[in-house]
């Protein structure tokens, strides 16, 4: 369990939504940054998770075909696990041109892939202890 | 943050050096390009890099770019870089052994 | 018009939404700075919507009906105009004590009010050239 | 920020002074609040406040609170704070004229 949290609590879940601008990638990496930290993140971990935000988040904005961005983090406080969710993304919004978002998302997070069901990119994060 | 990325060309060494600080993201890569073409020109370039906060692919992509450009035009690019989110993404895409990467601008500016 | 915006476009909406935990006030009000950063006001203005957010998710807080804390920022182009809307608030949740967050909300922006159809404070704030 | 709020106690000048850093909110009022309490046990107090980079009501309570325990206690709270988040926040609630504010310790630690 991430160490800041002092019981195992509910389930939680953190959401942002910002117009598919690139000025607003910065909002995004903010929201996850902090969100990470309280949730007991170390420093290394929040920097990979603004990385994996931002990717995706670029890919949003570069399909073209959304007015939004979401990110939303979301807690599973039997396992410790937490799941970044960004989109709205379908398979291949992350592929293309050599050295694209997904290449990059999928080195951070090897188990990152895209949830058909919540049309969005799906990160599973481990907990801290276990990173 | 009051301005996401600030960019500085200065000579130093004898070389052209733009030094980047702040986010290189989707919102600031076209900037940063826009300047690095202007500089490039057949002219080597050093690339300081040591003050960036962020980077992703997109300013990524602008790098290899620019490395690119260089080796078309006969002239080097050298980049400036310490431990950080630089080399980070360098080791995580494997791009880093592609391109003359240095710790300080002195060793950057006697690259050829 | 906010100078970093390049044309009017249309309204833009940015939401943030957090469990009800003082620990994500810092996330909210890191939400609104960047957010109003990136329209294009001033460091007192940011430093103003900081201060106001941080009082009514405290309210929100405080008043333990509500799992989650939500802040939306709107911007209208044709006024120049930004809204800021915490909640779920209803009136008396910003009043109490002497030195409540609703006085400080109100020092700061004297239209701010209760929209009770939105179950929600709402601060308008003015463009960035007028305050 | 890795911690929201810092506090460093020291003695300077013959007095006790408590130094605040980061953020004061409904997250960090409580700890600030106990270690007040914990210092002032009729002694004077210098509460050191130039590093504050955040902080609404929630930390106005508590500052007043110390203020009112120090004139029930017969000694004194001395306030430094320089312009910035808590110097406007006393001004928007018009409770600066209620406390002894100064700009250093020393000044601070003069007042009886
Ligand atoms: N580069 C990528 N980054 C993230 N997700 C990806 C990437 N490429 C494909 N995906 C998505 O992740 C899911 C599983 O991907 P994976 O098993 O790694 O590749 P494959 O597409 O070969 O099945 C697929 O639904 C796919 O759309
Ligand atoms: N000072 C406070 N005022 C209001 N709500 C708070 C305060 N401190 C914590 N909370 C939040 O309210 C929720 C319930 O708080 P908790 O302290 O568990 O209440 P209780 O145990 O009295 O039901 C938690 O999410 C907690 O973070």
């Amino acid at each position: 369990m991430p160490p800041h949290m002092s019981e195992p609590a509910a389930s939680e879940r953190f959401h942002l939504e910002l117009p598919s601008d690139p000025a607003n990638l910065a909002t995004a990496r903010l929201f996850v940054a902090t969100t990470a930290r309280v949730l007991g993140y170390d420093e290394d971990a929040v920097a990979d998770l603004k990385l994996a935000v931002s990717e995706a988040g670029s890919a949003v904005i570069a399909s073209g075909r959304h007015e939004t961005v979401t990110v939303v983090v979301e807690t599973t406080p039997t396992t410790g696990m937490a799941t970044v969710t960004v989109g709205p993304l379908r398979p291949g919004d992350l592929t293309g041109d050599h050295l694209n978002p997904g290449d990059v998302i999928l080195a951070l997070f090897p188990g990152a892939h895209i949830d058909e069901t919540r049309d969005a990119l799906l990160i599973p994060v481990e907990p801290e202890p276990a990173r | 943050m009051t301005d996401p990325m600030t960019l500085d060309v200065s000579s130093e060494a004898g070389r052209t050096v733009l030094r980047v600080r702040g986010e290189i993201d989707l919102a600031t890569a076209p900037v940063l390009e826009e300047r690095v073409q202007q500089l490039q020109r057949g002219e080597p370039l050093v690339l300081d890099l040591a003050a960036v906060d962020f980077v992703d692919s997109t300013g990524l992509r602008v790098i290899l770019g620019a490395d690119t450009r260089a080796t078309n035009q006969g002239t080097s690019l050298a980049i400036v870089a310490v431990d950080g989110p630089v080399t980070r993404l360098f080791d995580l895409t494997g791009v880093g052994s592609r391109l003359a990467v240095f710790e300080s601008i002195a060793d950057a500016a006697a690259h050829e």
